[in-house]
C-alpha cells in the first residue's frame, strides 16, 4: 500500500468514525450545542475530504485561495442576514414589539406590578 | 526596443494605412464559421450585436413609457405599464448592461491585452453567448406572450403568489443568463492567470484588466445566490411551498436578502468594467502613466470585496431591523473610499498630460462627472434618514441611472469609438462622434437631473399615474429622453457606415501603449503572430514616472 | 509519447509531450487552467447551495420546533447508509484519481465502475426514501393540495421543512446525476486507456466534482436528518 | 395637496425639517465634489491640451501624501454623515410613550385604518396636529409601504408581521399617502391622504363617524361570536386554554421551554398559527382562525385583550415576569 493510498484509507475511516460520531450526539439531548456539535462535525469531515481527497494540502496557494475564499464569502452571506434575524426583537424597533432595551411602550398605563422591575 | 518604439507608427503606416490581408472577420465567411466559433474576437462581436438588440428592446419600452408618463393620467393600462418597465429593467440589466463591457469588449481585449491567443476555455465561452441567447429567447417569448409584471426586484409574495403574469419563464431565462455569466467570469479569471504572456506581470497589466478581474469575482461569488433565489422561488410558485409567502409559512424579507446579495454587487459588475474603460481612454488621450496605477488597480478588487458587504442598504425600510441597516449603512459609507480613490486618479492623470479631445476621451469626460453625481448620490441613500423619504421614489431612479446610463454606458460607448478601429480595421467619423457624444450628455441629464428633485418631492416609482404637480418636471424627462434615444442612435448608424466606407485605421490610430495596438487592425485570428514578450509597464507614455 | 513518470503534480514545469489546445502554450498551462477553472466552479456550487443553507438556517432558527418534529419523520438509516455509500465513494474516486496518475488502467476502470456502482445505490436509496413521502397515509410533500400527514407542532413550517427538505436533495441528488453521467463517460474512455497515458486531467476533474456533491450530503445529512433526535 | 408645480415638498412633521438639513448637506457636498472634480478635469484638459505649448509637463514622482490624503480625508467626512443620518433614523424609529394608536390594514390597493376611537376610514386618514400618532400596520396580501412625503417617512407594510411607523404632523392640512412598494397592477393608485387637524377639530370629527364602535368592543363581540369562551376564562382560571385576562406585556412560557412576551405579534400568531407556539403544561387543540378572522378583526381582539390589561389587577398568578 503506498504512502497515497494508506492516507485516503485512514481519512475514509475517520470520515466514517466522525459520521458515527454525529448520529450518536444527535439521539443526546444537549440543548442549543447540538446543532453546533453536527456543525462542527460537518465541518471537520469537509475539511479532511477538501484537503486530502481534493488534494488541498499540496496544492498550490491559489487552490487554497479559492477553496477558503468560497468559506469566507458563505459566512458573509450567512453571518449578514443573521444579523438581521438575530437583532429584530430588539427595541427601538419599527417592526417587533418584544421590549427588551425600552420600557413597555404598549400600555399608557403603568402597570403597577412592573414598577419595581424598572 | 523601448515601449515607444514598439507603438511608434512604422513610416509605411504613417504613409497610408491599409488593412492586413488576413484577419479573423475575413478568415472564414460562413455562417457556421461564426455560429460554432470558438474566437474570443468573433465571440465578442456576437456579444455585441445580441446586446445592442437588447438595449433597443429595453429603450424601446423607456420610449414608450416615458411618453405615458408626461401626462399624470395615462393612456396606458396600469398592467401594460407595469410590464414595460420591468421588461425594461430586466433587459437593461441582465441582458444589456451585465454583459455590455466584460462579454464584448472584455472577451475581445482581454486574451489580446494580455497577450494570449484565446480566453482559457474558448468553448466554454460560446457556450456563455448560447445560454445567454437562450436565456434571451426565454424573455422575448415572455414579451410577445404577454409580458412580466414584477419589476426587476422580483419581491415575494407579489411574485411567487400574486402576479398572475409570466413569472416562471422568466425566471428561467434570468436563471440561465445567470450561468452565462458566471461562464464569462470564470473564463475571465482563469484566463488572467494563466494565460498572460511572458512579461506581463499583475503590475504590468492594463487597468482594464484589473476591473474585469474585479467583476468576474463578482459574477463567480454573486450569480449563483440570485439564480437559487429565483429557483425558489419558481419552486414556490410551482408547487405552493411557502418558501417566502408568509400565509404559507415563509418570510418575505428573506428572499430580499438573497436578491440584493447579488444584486447590489450587480452594480458593480455594471460599473467596474466601464471604471476600467475609462482608466484606458484616459491614459491614451492624456498620453499619461495612469496616476495611482496600484492605487486605482487594488480599488478596483476592494470595491468587488466591498460589495458583498452592504447589500442590506436596499432594505432599510423593508422590516429589517434597524440595526443590521446601520451596519449596511455604515458599510455602505465605506465603498466611497475606492471609488473616490478612482475619481481623484483620473482627474490627476490629466495633469501634465498631453490631452486631446477625441470622443472616447468626451465620453470618459462624461463618465467621471456624471459617476460622481450618481455615487454621490448614493451616499443619501446610504445615509439612513434620507433613504426613509426617498426610497423607492424617483430620487434612487434617477440615482442608479445616473451611474448605470451617464457612468457605464457612456463609458461602453466610450470604449466602443476606441476600440473600434481594431475591432472593424476602420475609423469612424470623428466629427458626428463628437456631435452625439455631446447630445447623449445633453439628453442624459435633461432626462435624469429632473428625476432627482421629483424624487424628493415624493413621486414613487413604478406610478404611472401621479399628481398633477409632478408634470412638469416629468415632461423634461420625457423631452430628455427623446433626445437622448436620437443621440444612441447616430452611433447605431455612422458606426455601421464606418464599416464600409470608414477609412482604414492603422494598427495604431491612437499611438496608444498596450499590446492590443502592437497586432494589426483588426487582429489575426491568433491575435499575435508571434507570442509577445512585455519587457515594459503598462501605460509607459513618454515621461511618464513609474514607481 | 506516453512518459507517465514525469507527470506527477509535483513537477508543475515537466515537459510532457502531450497534447493540448492550440491556444495554450503547453500542457502544464492547460492542466493548470482547467484545474483552476474546476475550482472556480465549485466555488460557485458553494454559494449556490448556501443559499439554500442559508433559508433553511434561518427558517430552522425561527421554527424550532416543526424542524425539530419533522426531521424525525426522515428515515435516518436510509440516510446513514447513504452517507457511508457516499463516502466510501468519495474514497474510491480518490483512489481512481491516484491510479490514473499511477497511468494504471485496469484499476482505474474498476475504481470508476465502483464509484459509479456507489453512486447508483445512493441514488436507489433515495429514490426508496421519496417513495416513502409519497405513502398515502404518511404522505409528506408539501405540494399545495395534497395530503400532507404531519401531526406535530406548526405544521405550516413543517410544510416549509419538507418543501426545503425535497429542494435540497433534489438539487444534491440532480448533481448526483450529472455526476454519474460523467462517470459514464470517464469509464467508457478510461478503457480505452485515454487517461492512463498521463492525461489523467478529466479523471482529477471529474474527482473534485464528486468530491464537492459527497460534501455537500456531509452537511445536508446532519441538517436533515439529525437535528435532535434525542 | 401636489397640485401645483413645486421643487420642494412641504415639511409638515416633527422630524421633515431635520432629514432636509441632511439633505441639504448632502448637497452641498455633492456640488462640492462635482464641481470639484469636473472643474479639475476642465481646467487640465484645456491646460495640457495637446496644442498647447507653453506648459510644463516635467514629470515628477507623485508624493506619497497625496494619494493618502485622498484616501484618508472621505473618511471623516463620511463618518460624520453615517452618525448623522443613524442618529436621525434612530429617532423616526423610536416611538414616544404616548403616541395614540392606529391600526392600518394594507390590501390590494387600499389602506383600511380605524382611529382608537373606532372610526374607521378608507384611504383616508384623520389625524390631530402637534400629537404623536403610531400606526400599527400589516398587510393582508403583498407588500405594500405607507408613504407621507410631507412627513419624510416611509415604512413598508408586510405580510405576517406588524410593522409601526409614528409621526407627530406639525401643520394643518391635507397631505399626499402613496404606496411606495410596487405592489401589482394598481400600485399606483393606491393613493390617499393624511388629514391634519387641530385636536378639538379632530376630536369633532371623531365623534362624528357612524361606525363608532371602539376596536376594543369589537373584539369582545368577536370574542363571544367567535367562542373563544369555550376554552378560555377571563376570570384568571384555568380552562381548556389559558385564561386570557391581563396576559398582555406578560411573558409566557412555551412548551419548548422558550418564554416569549405576549404582545401584538405573539396574540396575532396564537390565532393564526396556535400550534406554533404552544403555552406550556396545554394541549395544541386550539384551530386556526386564519381565513376566519380578517386581519383587521384579530388587531380588534388584541386591542380587547389590551385594554383587559388595562383593568385587570397587576400579578396574574402563572403568568408573571
Ligand atoms: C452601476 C450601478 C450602481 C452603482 C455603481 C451604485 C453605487 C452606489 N449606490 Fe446604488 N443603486 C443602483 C445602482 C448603482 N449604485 C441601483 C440599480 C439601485 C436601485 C435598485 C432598485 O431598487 O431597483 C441602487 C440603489 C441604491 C440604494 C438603495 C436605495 C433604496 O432603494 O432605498 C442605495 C442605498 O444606500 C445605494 C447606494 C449606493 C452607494 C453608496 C454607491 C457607491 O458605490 C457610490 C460611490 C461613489 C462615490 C461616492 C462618488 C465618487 C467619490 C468621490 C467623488 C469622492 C468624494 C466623496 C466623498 C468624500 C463622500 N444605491
Ligand atoms: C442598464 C440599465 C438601464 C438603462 C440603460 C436605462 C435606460 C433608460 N431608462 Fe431605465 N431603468 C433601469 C435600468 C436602465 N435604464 C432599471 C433597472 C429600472 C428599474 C426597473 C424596475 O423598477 O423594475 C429602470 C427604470 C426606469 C424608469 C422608472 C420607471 C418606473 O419606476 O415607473 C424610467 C423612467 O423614466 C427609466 C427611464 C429610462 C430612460 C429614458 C432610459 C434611456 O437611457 C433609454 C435610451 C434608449 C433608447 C431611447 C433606445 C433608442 C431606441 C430608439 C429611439 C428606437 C425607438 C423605437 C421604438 C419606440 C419602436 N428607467
Ligand atoms: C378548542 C379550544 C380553544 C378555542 C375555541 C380557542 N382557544 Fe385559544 N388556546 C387554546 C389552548 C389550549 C391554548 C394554549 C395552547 C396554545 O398556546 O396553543 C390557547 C392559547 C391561546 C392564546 C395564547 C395564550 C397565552 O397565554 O399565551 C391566545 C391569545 C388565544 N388562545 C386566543 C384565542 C382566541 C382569540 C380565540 C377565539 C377567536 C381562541 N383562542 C379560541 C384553546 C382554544
Ligand atoms: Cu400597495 Cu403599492
Ligand atoms: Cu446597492
Amino acid at each position: 500500500m503506498s504512502a497515497q493510498v494508506r492516507t485516503y484509507t485512514i481519512i475514509f475511516a475517520i470520515l466514517l468514525a466522525l459520521m458515527g460520531a454525529t448520529i450518536f450526539a444527535s439521539f443526546h439531548h444537549i440543548g442549543r450545542f447540538n446543532l453546533a456539535l453536527t456543525m462542527l462535525i460537518a465541518t471537520i469531515k469537509a475539511v479532511l475530504v477538501v484537503l486530502f481527497f481534493m488534494h488541498v494540502w499540496d496544492s498550490p496557494r491559489l487552490t487554497w485561495l479559492t477553496a477558503g475564499g468560497s468559506v469566507v464569502w458563505l459566512l458573509i452571506l450567512l453571518g449578514l442576514t443573521f444579523t438581521d434575524y438575530g437583532t429584530r426583537d430588539w427595541k427601538p424597533n419599527p417592526l417587533g414589539t418584544h421590549p427588551v432595551l425600552l420600557p413597555e411602550l404598549e400600555s399608557p398605563t403603568p402597570q403597577p406590578g412592573k414598577e419595581a422591575g424598572h | 526596443m523601448s515601449a515607444e518604439d514598439k507603438n511608434q507608427p512604422t513610416a509605411a503606416q504613417l504613409a497610408a494605412p491599409s488593412l492586413p490581408k488576413k484577419h479573423y472577420l475575413n478568415s472564414r465567411y460562413s455562417p457556421g464559421s461564426w455560429l460554432l466559433t470558438k474566437d474570443h474576437k468573433r465571440i465578442g462581436l456576437l456579444y455585441l450585436m445580441s446586446i445592442t438588440f437588447f438595449f433597443f428592446i429595453g429603450g424601446a419600452a423607456a420610449v414608450l413609457f416615458r411618453l405615458e408618463l408626461m401626462t399624470p393620467q395615462g393612456e396606458l393600462q396600469p398592467d401594460t405599464y407595469n410590464k414595460l418597465f420591468t421588461l425594461h429593467g430586466i433587459t437593461m440589466v441582465f441582458f444589456f448592461l451585465i454583459p455590455a463591457i466584460p462579454a464584448v469588449l472584455g472577451n475581445f481585449l482581454i486574451p489580446i491585452m494580455i497577450g494570449a491567443r484565446d480566453l482559457a476555455f474558448p468553448r466554454l465561452n460560446l457556450l456563455s453567448w448560447y445560454l445567454y441567447m437562450v436565456g434571451g429567447a426565454f424573455t422575448i417569448y415572455v414579451m410577445l406572450a404577454g409580458g412580466v409584471d414584477t419589476g426587476w426586484t422580483f419581491y415575494t409574495p407579489y411574485s411567487s403568489t400574486y402576479s398572475n403574469t409570466y413569472v416562471m419563464a422568466t425566471a428561467v431565462g434570468i436563471f440561465i443568463t445567470g450561468f452565462s455569466s458566471i461562464l464569462t467570469g470564470l473564463n475571465i479569471l482563469v484566463t488572467v492567470h494563466k494565460m498572460r504572456a511572458p512579461g506581463m506581470t499583475w503590475f504590468r497589466l492594463p487597468l482594464f484588466v484589473w476591473s474585469n478581474y474585479a467583476t468576474s469575482l463578482i459574477m463567480v461569488l454573486g450569480t449563483p445566490v440570485v439564480a437559487i433565489a429565483i429557483l425558489l422561488v419558481a419552486i414556490e410558485r410551482g408547487f405552493g411551498i411557502g418558501i417566502f409567502d408568509p400565509r404559507l409559512g415563509g418570510d418575505p424579507i428573506l428572499f430580499q436578502h438573497l436578491f440584493w446579495f447579488y444584486s447590489h454587487p450587480a452594480v458593480y459588475i455594471m460599473v467596474l468594467p466601464a471604471m476600467g474603460v475609462v482608466s484606458e481612454l484616459v491614459a491614451t488621450f492624456s498620453r499619461n502613466r495612469v496616476f495611482g496605477y496600484r492605487f486605482v488597480a487594488f480599488a478596483s478588487v476592494a470595491i468587488a470585496v466591498l460589495s458583498f458587504l452592504v447589500w442590506g442598504h436596499h432594505m432599510f425600510v423593508s422590516g429589517q431591523s434597524i440595526y443590521e441597516g446601520m451596519v449596511f449603512s455604515f458599510l455602505s459609507f465605506l465603498i466611497a473610499i475606492p471609488s473616490a480613490i478612482k475619481v481623484f486618479n483620473w482627474t490627476a492623470t490629466l495633469y501634465k498630460g498631453t490631452v486631446t479631445f477625441d470622443t472616447p476621451l468626451l465620453y470618459a469626460a462624461g463618465f467621471i462627472g456624471l459617476f460622481t453625481v450618481g455615487g454621490m448620490t448614493g451616499l443619501f441613500l446610504s445615509a439612513l434618514a434620507v433613504d426613509v423619504h426617498v426610497h423607492d421614489t424617483y430620487f434612487i431612479v434617477a440615482h442608479f441611472h445616473y451611474i448605470m446610463v451617464g457612468g457605464t454606458v457612456m463609458a461602453y460607448l466610450g470604449g466602443i469609438h476606441y476600440w473600434w478601429p481594431k475591432m472593424t480595421g476602420r475609423m469612424y467619423p470623428e466629427l458626428w462622434a463628437r456631435i452625439s457624444a455631446v447630445l447623449v450628455f445633453v439628453g442624459f441629464n435633461l432626462t435624469f437631473f429632473p428625476q432627482f428633485i421629483l424624487g424628493y418631492l415624493g413621486m414613487p416609482r413604478r406610478y404611472h399615474v401621479y399628481p398633477d404637480g409632478f408634470q412638469v418636471l416629468n415632461v423634461m424627462s420625457s423631452a430628455g429622453a427623446s433626445i437622448l434615444g436620437f443621440a444612441y442612435l447616430f452611433p447605431m448608424c455612422y458606426l455601421l457606415w464606418s464599416l464600409k466606407y470608414g477609412k482604414p485605421a492603422g494598427d495604431n490610430p491612437w499611438n496608444a501603449i498596450g499590446l492590443e495596438w502592437q497586432t494589426t487592425s483588426p487582429p489575426p485570428t491568433e491575435n499575435f503572430t508571434k507570442t509577445p514578450i512585455v519587457d515594459y509597464e503598462a501605460y509607459a507614455y513618454p515621461g511618464s514616472i513609474i514607481h | 509519447m506516453h512518459t507517465p513518470e514525469a507527470l506527477s503534480t509535483d513537477d508543475p514545469h515537466g515537459h510532457t509531450g502531450l497534447e493540448f489546445a492550440h491556444h495554450f502554450d503547453d500542457w502544464q498551462q492547460e492542466y493548470q487552467s482547467k484545474s483552476l477553472g474546476m475550482w472556480l466552479f465549485l466555488v460557485t456550487e458553494v454559494m449556490f447551495f448556501g443559499g439554500m443553507f442559508l433559508v433553511y438556517m434561518v427558517y430552522r432558527y425561527q421554527f424550532t420546533p416543526a424542524f425539530d418534529a419533522s426531521s424525525r419523520l426522515l428515515n435516518l438509516w436510509a440516510g446513514a447508509i447513504n452517507t457511508v455509500v457516499l463516502l466510501a465513494s468519495s474514497f474510491t474516486v480518490a483512489l481512481a484519481v491516484h491510479a490514473a496518475h499511477l497511468g494504471n488502467r485496469k484499476m482505474l476502470v474498476r475504481l470508476l465502475a465502483a464509484t459509479l456502482l456507489l453512486g447508483v445505490v445512493f441514488l436507489g436509496i433515495k429514490a426508496y426514501e421519496y417513495s416513502e413521502k409519497f405513502q398515502p397515509g404518511h404522505q409528506l410533500v408539501p405540494v399545495a393540495g395534497w395530503a400532507f400527514d404531519y401531526h406535530g407542532p406548526e405544521p405550516q413550517q413543517a410544510k416549509l421543512f419538507f418543501g426545503l427538505y425535497f429542494a435540497m436533495t433534489g438539487v444534491h441528488a440532480l448533481h448526483m446525476i450529472i455526476g454519474i453521467g460523467i462517470f459514464v463517460y470517464l469509464l467508457w474512455f478510461a478503457r480505452q486507456g485515454r487517461y492512463t497515458g498521463g492525461n489523467f486531467v478529466s479523471v482529477e476533474l471529474a474527482g473534485l466534482y464528486w468530491h464537492f456533491v459527497d460534501i455537500i450530503w456531509i452537511f445536508l445529512f446532519p441538517l436533515l436528518y439529525l437535528v435532535d433526535r434525542s | 395637496m401636489n397640485k401645483e408645480f413645486q421643487l420642494f415638498p412641504e415639511a409638515a412633521s416633527s422630524v421633515a425639517s431635520s432629514v432636509d438639513e441632511l439633505y441639504f448637506f448632502l448637497i452641498g457636498l455633492t456640488i462640492f465634489f462635482s464641481v470639484l472634480v469636473a472643474g479639475l478635469i476642465l481646467y487640465f484638459a484645456i491646460k495640457y491640451r495637446r496644442g498647447n505649448r507653453h506648459v510644463d509637463r516635467l514629470q515628477h514622482p507623485a508624493p506619497i501624501w497625496l494619494e493618502l490624503s485622498w484616501i484618508l480625508f472621505p473618511i471623516p467626512i463620511l463618518l460624520f454623515i453615517f452618525f448623522w443620518g443613524a442618529s436621525l433614523f434612530f429617532k423616526i424609529y423610536r416611538p414616544p410613550d404616548n403616541a395614540t394608536e392606529i391600526t392600518v390594514v394594507a390590501e390590494q390597493w387600499m389602506w383600511k385604518l380605524q382611529q382608537p376611537s373606532g372610526r374607521r376610514e378608507v384611504d383616508t386618514l384623520h389625524v390631530p396636529m402637534n400629537q404623536p400618532v403610531r400606526l400599527k400596520m400589516i398587510s393582508q396580501d403583498v407588500i405594500h409601504s405607507f408613504y407621507v412625503p410631507a412627513f419624510r417617512l416611509k415604512q413598508d407594510v408586510i405580510p405576517g408581521r406588524y410593522s409601526t411607523l409614528w409621526f407627530e404632523p406639525t401643520k394643518e392640512g391635507e397631505f399626499q399617502l402613496f404606496c411606495a412598494e410596487y405592489c401589482g397592477t394598481e400600485h399606483s393608485q393606491m393613493i390617499g391622504k393624511v388629514v391634519v387637524m387641530e385636536p378639538n377639530e379632530y376630536q369633532n370629527w371623531l365623534a362624528g363617524g357612524t361606525t363608532n364602535e371602539p376596536p376594543e368592543v369589537t373584539g369582545a363581540k368577536l370574542f363571544e361570536q367567535y367562542r373563544c369562551g369555550s376554552c378560555h376564562t377571563l376570570d384568571g382560571t384555568r380552562g381548556r386554554g389559558p385564561s386570557l385576562i391581563g396576559i398582555f406585556g406578560k411573558q409566557v412560557r412555551l412548551n419548548n421551554g422558550r418564554v416569549v412576551k405576549v404582545d401584538d405579534d405573539y396574540i396575532r400568531k396564537s390565532i393564526y398559527t396556535p400550534a406554533a407556539q404552544v403555552v406550556e403544561g396545554y394541549q395544541p387543540i386550539m384551530p386556526t382562525y386564519e381565513g376566519q378572522l380578517s386581519e383587521e378583526a384579530v388587531m380588534q381582539i388584541i386591542a380587547y385583550m389590551k385594554s383587559m390589561t388595562q383593568q385587570a389587577p397587576a400579578a396574574q398568578g402563572e403568568k408573571t415576569e
